[in-house]
């Protein structure tokens, strides 16, 4: 199979249905699938949080999640089988979901730590963007993934 | 002679600028990346911090903040504040 | 919520229902639902699998995962909301599962760490046994997990 | 005087022995968890490799293997063998 077939990513407005992501990725040679599931909270730092609002550099951000995609396939003592990455863009109430990954390997191990590798990598680089709104109905904010602060300082604004 | 760079904006440095692009002027022997940033935060002095802490994208690929580039007017450019996806 | 409201056990025979345990651990407070799905692979070190057949010691099952889940909820820095393990027993076919374990918690990396030490320890600990049938018609083999040795000499049967 | 025992079994003990339990008699002053493994290896040879790998359970929790512990006729004690569950 081709690294292309064993990909599938989406970037869009739709409620993520878990059941075609854990299709998607299945496989008979697999004996494990290993998934991270983010949710809007309902507090951020004591704040009551009402929603996320999501914004994509689209064609990039499919690039960026690509490449993550690609970099777990050629590692992981080549053990995973299929990756699936679904972001939600757009409003996100509390108890829905932003990003889905779903990953399937021969054994556990591998697709465990690619999850998390694959998250903490999304997080860093994709060029998607939240905006938090609060239930006290003071000003939204803009957040930063601590990640992603792209230079060595610390005067960045979140 | 100057060249003419679209610059595509997002999130917060989209929302303070109220558009999604800009257009930027540039002299021919000076169209590099240092020179775009330098000239947007001249021309836009309301997002400064938030460039110090951007990246540049060109034609969708993230520009190291220490490389100076060059840049033509067919490039796709577009700044990047920090991510917060997930 | 007293721990038990917070920690969903079953050892049954029915096909695992993904929505339904995602249900479980769903919480407003949590921004992150870890996974581990366990699937029959078709191969086992190059023999094709048809099916393996698992068996339990249940009371004792149940009150070692329940002993897991509570090891958790007192961990991972206090940071995890709900548990959920699902562990089927009888026949399972190649591509069905036999456990799902998911876990919500506040920030991702609490619940990444927590379904990777649960699958880990139920490995080792809990009292499921499981039979490898092959497709080649040669005896099936009861399996022992590696991680099950009690005790530290080589001479373990698998 | 003696104590009846009845021991579950599981997996490929049960499956040897054909029975998933057996009732083993041992003397009131010898009814340990190490004379009752003994006695199993003595009555049934073909299970003495995997009683080597296999731990008892009381009532529901293991027993350490280096432990000779006391065991009444109304315990519940299993034999378990290496567990392969997930």
């Amino acid at each position: 199979m081709t690294d292309e077939s064993r990909i599938k990513i989406e970037v869009n407005e739709n409620i993520i249905d878990l059941n075609y992501w854990y299709k998607i990725v299945s496989d008979d040679s697999s004996g494990a699938t290993s998934s991270f599931l983010g949710t809007t909270r309902n507090e951020f730092k004591g704040k009551g949080v009402e929603r996320l609002e999501y914004e994509t550099y689209k064609p990039m951000a499919i690039k960026e999640i690509e490449k993550i995609c690609k970099t777990i396939l050629n590692g992981f003592e080549g053990d995973i089988k299929k990756i699936g990455v679904v972001h939600r863009i757009g409003n996100v109430p509390v108890g829905e979901s932003s990003i889905l990954i779903v990953i399937s390997s021969g054994h556990r191990k591998s697709s465990l730590e690619a999850v998390h590798y694959a998250i903490d990598t999304i997080k860093s680089t994709v060029p998607i963007w939240k905006k938090e709104f609060y239930t006290d109905g003071s000003e939204n904010q803009w957040k930063g993934n601590c990640e992603s602060c792209h230079f060595n300082n610390n005067n960045h604004p979140h | 002679m100057s060249n003419q760079l679209k610059v595509l904006l997002f999130a917060k440095v989209k929302e303070v600028l109220g558009k999604d692009s800009i257009t930027i002027d540039l002299p021919i022997d000076k169209s590099t990346s240092f020179n775009l940033i330098q000239k947007l935060k001249d021309i836009y002095p309301q997002i400064t911090s938030i460039l110090e802490v951007s990246l540049l994208a060109i034609n969708q690929e993230y520009i190291s903040s220490d490389q100076d580039i060059a840049i033509c007017p067919s490039d796709e450019i577009a700044i990047i504040p920090p991510v917060s996806g997930g």
